[in-house]
């Protein structure tokens, strides 16, 4: 973190996106999470990822809980609305948020303590109804912001910068979101911007309840010897299973892959989500599959990224309320007030 | 039969069913209460139902009153004693002079009767058994048969009820053919066999007019259909499920495009009240209108979000079916025992508006009204409704729609006002109102997004743990209470036919049992001027109304005198002037009660000093 | 230098660090005070830290008192300016005849000073890196440095300060040398560079005696072990979160079982607040003392389980580190806003004993009580402390122990009772006293079972939704809250010295500001009797202490009068006796804010007749 | 229900347990439950386990949480203690309970909305933390209590008796235990005591978090077609993998078994459990397995059945928080209060 006020001044040969935007449009305040944070990298990526996507700034709304990774959100797309809600309710509140108004995007922004301890509930409540958003935890094992105590997602027998061994079993949010009938489930690292970027673009595309797992090392608290959350520990024990490139034109796939390595997914909109497989066997359709991979791997101590399984004919909480095409945030007295002569036959039919 | 004569009367008794849960008995005991009403005469029914599905005592009380008294009397003039389980309380609780009305199939031993009252044998089982095989059958006619029995009774016209039987099976011909069978087959038994009818009897009125028979849950329901709410979320608890089930019902019927079969609406079954409140504020936040109804449990698991609401000024709308508290309390019984929870919810300095409607018809108005304030003030509105008038019918004015209503969405600012140069500051005082000016997420490219948090932020919702800044922000939330006395809906005051030097307040539910022992009061010389309190903050006639007479009763369906301790909280009052009446057991308060307590202490006045009362 | 004499004085003043979090200054600053404490003058630090964690501005208030002024005094006499982001605003905080101190290694254009103040430069980065290469090391070394400096500057004894750093250092020989030699780094250039010492300076003193230094969220733990607590849930929220780790290490320390080296107490860290309390109540009933340390968003989330414990009567201890509210508000700032959700949290009719200590001497006292209460009462104990005594170390009395004391386990009934014929009701009324027995599980193969519920139920504990079994039950609970006055600590008078009809109430961590405020308002000629109120329900004394004055200050750290409230609600006193003095912007309360406060309304009173005044 | 009271008198010739106990000392007060429940014969299969265990009545604690499952505990074991707590947060109650007195069986009685909705997060923190419970969750997939509701355990598709479907992915309850850690993990049918009553002795028997998912029709409101949790739904799909004998003397196993068809686990406390396995390939220690096989059946439409995953070597929260042996609620002012002159050298330490 730097005191320094970010200057205004945006230089004129700034790339630009389809839209005309530069990266800096995607920038937000500056961060105040310390020094080395992984959840800066991850705010970086959501940047770049927004930014690659070409999605117009303000239509992204940005919610979390509290946390550390919580107050992100105040790091990136500053012309869009973001709310830093309670504590572990992000989930719920976005799913409102979704359903005042189907139009925008929305990303869940929240940390293992407010998804994995306090939140677990809203967390799988969220994905088993298909709300349409992107949900991403930035996974660093502890409660970075309440200094350093153990979350949910502290592995059994790692040990806290205190020297204190965790105990309790461990919840992986991935294989819970799995086993929650999430469409899109992937896991990441926060210093692996190559892999992470396109996977939050290809989640922003999906219909439906998209889930990101980000290993996120805390710089302060969880980056020692015995922490399983730290960089050194995820670089050793990183197994990706696939990497993606995202391709949201309508032109044809150019990039020259070795054939059989690639597996290409067709989302709703028409994105293509081309799938360079890293594990020849990996399927990211079957979710049974995806399971077992993951439970195996995490038997050997391996942290599984990459995108570990999609469903592209995916259907959301709008399919399956029928809600109207139009926001319901847009409709007026007209639209919805059945007026005085349906009140009156209400009140005949009452006598 | 008894030495005490009976008790006569024509459209004015307490009739009580004393049946099991889960045995059909509802609807039947329901079509008996309405077809009293369709004669014209008004009635107040109420439903007294345990805790469980299956099995359970349960009761159907209905008051048939000719004058429109339709708060609970206490008393019951005739017993309809169906359920063996409760046989002794039943009929003790009878009215010396009164009735008792029982299945005659199998004998009682004599011990068990009542010398002064009227016990009317009725071979229930027997006529049933000797008609119907099919068990569930049996159950349900048998419902049927007594209320054809009672009909002959009590002279209500039996074409009324077939009529309304007849309306129920619209579609199912072959049921409603054996419904008005069995009615007739109690009807005849009773012709034949008893004296009818007795000294209770049901005339031909002109008394209900053109009101409406409602529950203020499906009343609320409407409301905020009509209010324009579009996200409703909940998680099923008694006595506020009925809430969403009616909203849901209301929509379907109400609120799909017809062309495309869409619903204009989303409703959600939360997994818990805490999802339920967040999906609301979500809903709020992104400019929709939601709401979610809920009981005291609830209210409690809610707390966290309301704060955030007050601080993030959220819109949001909280229909609360107050139930008997605390903790799990009696979740069938009725109370209002949530103001104070609900007027300064969630922890460090907050208050809350509060609605309190008296009926189905001001459930509705309140309700549509509720989101109208919600979005004015950018604050949670608490709906306060209670089981009594929430899950029972209530007889009521039409309900009213004004045509040219437009919703008043509060100051949104538009992309329009932002490319004019509007300054944009989320938490601004522009007005002096105490309220300012939001966006909606998505509004603009570059102008008039923030990032809401319910932690430390200045006027422009930047981030902010300075002193003084925070200090400014909570005095102008002040200001917007302040705001809101005047916007709430104003209480309502009638005044006594003589000039008086008391008072009474009162709220919600209450209205009826209240407008009825004014009445017995002034009867006993006893005059005191009204206020129905409709709304918290409390307008200034409040005060004025406390300051105009010596004593004001407070009266209240709760233990701790909860509203008067508002009052004199917000409006410094001194407590000595405000005396508290209260009924707490659950029930719903009668006017004997009032009249009763208020009585007393008036009598008392004459003789102890004014000093020496204690409040 | 400054036309403005510079502000001299011997052991009282206030020192502030300005610095940036995780530069690792806290300890330097820690030490500071605590130098000065060894030379037996009294101070009292305060940590103004932000919700984050590195980076962001932090400040460290040391007030050096010999007349033992332990509130926060307001104004800042130097400023140690080590953070740029926040000069401008520092060096405004400086009172005229204050100094600046700050790192002249940079040179500061002239602007940036202020003529009317006392400026010492010293070149604090350029020294640190002449000697040090790591990074860590200049940052860490920086600080020693400046102490150095400054204990030259204030004739602090620098043997004081080698031996802090020694008795921290004990084991870590090497890392004692080089802090020592960092120490005289500073101390040696300021004796050659500037005039030392300036006119404000720290003697050697005796006026703090033999009392303690400590955080208040510490020692309360500390009570907690001694009063006998073996079961400890909690989730991590600032400002309470120190409350466990101490209790860890407390338990760590004095409760291992020597033999076995086996745990005699578990502390489990919930998933959430609805977790904590809940392994608190389930704990509790099952007879273990249990308690949790929150702050105010936990006690919302924990409303539910509040409200049963009330009405099961579970006892049960909530420890509520009170920081800025509402909503997440500021959670590194101290206010008393909690009294009203803690009061009567929970849905329905609810009343919850508070216990409000002054500074860590009385939090340990109260918090090893709040065990006793909690189990003769049957009920939630929220011991209220807030983030001004719970993370800061104040100078106390020393703790104190009764080696005989034994726990009060209040009403339990044992097997052997019942195997005696006791007749057992879960919430029978024996003694008059509206306290029950219970029995632990697993107590009696065939006696004195029940089943605990937050529902209907009779005395006992059987099922029952009967209204007049309710309302006996609710009266109890009235019954038991009026024994819990008097056993709760009782409030602490001390009149002024000369008779007065004005009194003030304050509580909590105003205690000190309070103290100094009475000296300053009978300087200006303003008397006042004081009552310490140590406890809700209040005692009688609290009601007699407002009945003999005409007014009643009523001093408080929240918006909303929140204590106030409670008098006139609970009391039945007319408000208009009690004027509230508010303070409520997150900062600790002065004793200049209070008798500015009073005295401008004392003043004022003089003038306007008694009926006016506005509360 | 009726409304007779039950007869206090017991006839001489009941059949005794080894403490002399009949099964009338197991049983509690009349259930308020509709005839036919689902949780009635639940009640009945934890009344004979307790009998054929010889447990002391009264050192049981049972707690629960609310709906029509958590008022069960009033029904069986009248000589124990009960607690019937706040919804959804049986798992902290019962927790908290067992810290204060390690040495009382605990028996945690719950429903699919008591657990699977609003208190999912305590359900899965309490398993994580290795809980000694036996925790059992009667789940109908609807919410009995409060008329109907679907509760988040209801299959996606199912019908509502309103004739709703069921929109939302089913959380299932055994494969998120086995997910989080959980040491005996098993699911019966209320309807099948033979298979349920040597399920629950085996998991009071077991040390740790022992979860039994007992699908417990709800006749009122869930029995219809179209329903996945009726009675003749889950008769027709109902695959049981292995019946279990739960052998607690020191005497041999006697019954006869044919070769290789049985497993026998031993636990801590030297309780035989005699797996006679339906399914040949089943093995009860592999967690990984049993989620596989759990998720291959489920996705056929069948109800797995039996004790799916049991680890003999488990441990409990009092192990790893290392608490003394004598129960934490029996230590006196002696045992816990250091004293005063443990207090006068932290004062010194303070100065
Ligand atoms: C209801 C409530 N309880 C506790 C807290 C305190 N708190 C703030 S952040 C946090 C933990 C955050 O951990 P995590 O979600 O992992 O985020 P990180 O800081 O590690 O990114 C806690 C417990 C709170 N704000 N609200
Ligand atoms: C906080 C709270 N919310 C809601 C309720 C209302 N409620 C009582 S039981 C119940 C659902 C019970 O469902 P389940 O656990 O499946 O039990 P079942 O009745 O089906 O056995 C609900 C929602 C409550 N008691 N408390
Ligand atoms: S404490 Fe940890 S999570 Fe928080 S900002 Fe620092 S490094 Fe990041
Ligand atoms: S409603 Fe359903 S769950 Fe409840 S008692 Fe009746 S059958 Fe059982
Ligand atoms: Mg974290
Ligand atoms: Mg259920």
């Amino acid at each position: 973190m730097t005191y320094i006020a970010k200057p205004k001044f945006q230089h004129p040969g700034l790339p630009k996106n389809d839209l005309g935007y530069t990266r800096r449009d995607y920038e937000g305040k500056i961060s105040t999470l310390c020094a080395g944070c992984g959840h800066d990298s991850i705010t970086a990526s959501i940047i770049e990822a927004c930014f690659h996507l070409s999605i117009e700034p303000h239509r992204v709304a940005k919610i979390s809980g509290i946390g550390c990774s919580s107050k992100t959100p105040d790091y990136f797309l500053g012309n869009s609305h973001g709310f830093n809600s309670v504590h572990g309710r992000m989930p719920s509140v976005l799913t409102g948020a979704n359903l005042a108004n189907r139009d925008l995007i929305y990303l869940g922004v929240s940390g293992d303590g407010d998804s994995a301890s306090i939140g677990f509930g809203q967390f799988a409540h969220s994905i088993r109804r298909g709300v349409n958003m992107t949900y991403i935890v930035e996974n660093n094992g502890v409660y970075g912001l309440t200094k350093g105590q153990f979350s949910a997602t502290a592995d059994r027998g790692s040990k806290s910068k205190k020297g204190v061994t965790n105990a309790d079993s461990a919840i992986d949010l991935v294989a819970i979101a799995l086993q929650l009938g999430a469409t899109f489930v992937a896991r990441s690292f926060s210093g692996d911007k190559t892999q992470l970027v396109p996977m939050i673009e290809a989640a922003i595309k999906h219909k439906g309840a998209a889930f990101i797992d980000v290993i996120s090392p805390c710089i302060a608290f969880n980056n020692h010897a015995g922490s399983t959350k730290s960089f050194d520990y995820v670089r050793e024990h990183n197994d990706a299973v696939n990497r993606l490139d995202v391709i949201t034109g309508r032109e044809p796939i150019t990039v020259d892959y070795a054939p059989g390595t690639v597996q290409v997914v067709e989302q709703h909109d028409g994105t293509r989500l081309a799938l360079r497989k890293l594990d020849a066997d990996y399927d990211v359709h079957d979710r049974l599959a995806a399971m077992t991979f993951l439970q195996k791997h995490a038997a050997k101590g391996q942290v599984v990224t990459g995108l570990l399984y999609v469903d592209a004919e995916s259907e959301d909480l709008h399919d399956r309320l029928n809600t109207v095409d139009a926001p319901l945030n847009t409709l007026a007295a007209k639209d919805l007030s059945p007026g005085s002569a349906a009140l009156d036959k209400i009140n005949a039919s009452l006598r | 039969m008894s030495v005490q004569s009976p008790i006569s009367s024509v459209n004015d008794f307490v009739i009580r069913f004393a049946n099991v849960n889960g045995s059909g008995s509802a609807s039947a005991n329901e079509l008996f209460a309405r077809s009293i009403l369709r004669m014209g005469v008004p009635v107040s029914p109420r439903n007294i139902f345990p805790s469980n599905i299956q099995g359970l005592p349960t009761w159907y009380e209905v008051r048939v009153t000719e004058d429109g008294h339709l708060g609970a009397r206490g008393g019951v003039d005739m017993m309809v004693a169906m359920n063996p389980q409760t046989w002794d309380r039943d009929v003790a609780s009878i009215e010396p002079g009164g009735y008792l009305f029982y299945d005659s199939t199998k004998p009682i031993p004599a011990s068990k009767f009542r010398e002064d009252i009227t016990v009317i044998g009725v071979p229930l089982t027997a006529i049933t058994n000797s008609t119907y095989t099919d068990p569930r059958q049996r159950q349900l006619f048998k419902n049927i048969i007594y209320l054809g029995a009672l009909s002959a009774l009590l002279e209500i016209d039996p074409k009324v009820i077939e009529q309304l039987i007849g309306e129920q099976y619209k579609t199912k011909e072959k049921l409603l053919a054996s419904n008005v069978h069995a009615l007739h087959l109690g009807r005849d038994w009773a012709l034949q066999n008893l004296k009818c009818p007795i000294t209770l009897t049901v005339k031909k009125s002109e008394k209900v007019g053109d009101r409406i028979f409602m529950e203020g849950n499906s009343a609320a329901a409407l409301g905020a259909v009509y209010g324009g709410a579009t996200v409703c979320a909940w998680y099923p608890i008694t006595p506020s499920s009925s809430v969403a089930d009616a909203f849901t019902a209301h929509c379907k019927k109400l609120r799909h495009d017809p062309e495309t079969g869409k619903a204009k609406y989303a409703i959600v079954q939360g997994e818990d009240e805490l999802a339920s409140i967040g999906i609301v504020i979500g809903a709020s936040w992104n400019g929709a209108r939601a709401f979610t109804a809920t009981s005291g449990p609830g209210v409690s698991l809610m707390q966290e979000f309301i704060g955030l609401s007050y601080f993030a000024e959220i819109p949001a709308v909280i229909m609360n079916v107050q139930r008997a508290g605390p903790s799990t309390g009696m979740p069938t019984r009725t109370q209002q025992c949530d103001v104070i929870a609900c007027a300064y919810a969630s922890h460090g300095d907050t208050k809350h508006v509060l609605l309190f409607p008296e009926d189905p018809a001001e459930a509705f108005e309140f309700a549509a009204q509720s989101f109208d304030l919600a979005e004015r003030l950018q604050t949670m509105i608490f709906l306060m409704l209670d089981l009594d008038i929430g899950m029972n019918h209530r007889l009521c004015r039409p309900l009213k729609w004004d045509e040219s209503r437009e919703y008043d969405r509060g100051k949104v600012m538009t992309a329009e006002m932002l490319d004019d140069g509007r300054d944009f500051g989320r938490y601004l005082d522009v007005d002096g109102d105490g309220i300012p000016f939001r966006t909606y997420p998505g509004t603009h490219p570059s102008k008039g997004s923030f990032f809401t948090r319910g932690t430390s932020r200045d006027r422009y919702a930047r981030y902010s743990e300075d002193g003084a800044v925070y200090a400014d922000n909570m005095q102008r939330l002040l200001r917007k209470f302040e705001t809101a006395q005047d916007l709430v809906p104003r209480p309502l005051q009638a005044n006594a036919q003589k000039p008086t030097k008391y008072g009474v307040i009162y709220y919600g539910s209450t209205s009826p049992a209240m407008d009825e022992a004014i009445e017995i009061l002034e009867k006993r010389g006893h005059h005191l001027d009204r206020l129905r309190i409709r709304a918290f903050p409390f307008h200034s006639s409040v005060a004025s109304f406390v300051a105009d007479h010596d004593f004001v009763y407070v009266v209240e369906q709760n233990r701790d005198a909860q509203l008067r301790s508002l009052i004199v909280n917000e409006n410094g009052i001194d407590p000595v002037r405000l005396v508290p009446i209260l009924h707490y057991d659950g029930t719903p308060i009668t006017a004997r009660f009032i009249a009763g307590a208020i009585g007393d202490h008036q009598d008392q006045l004459k003789v102890t000093p004014l000093k020496k009362v204690k409040s």
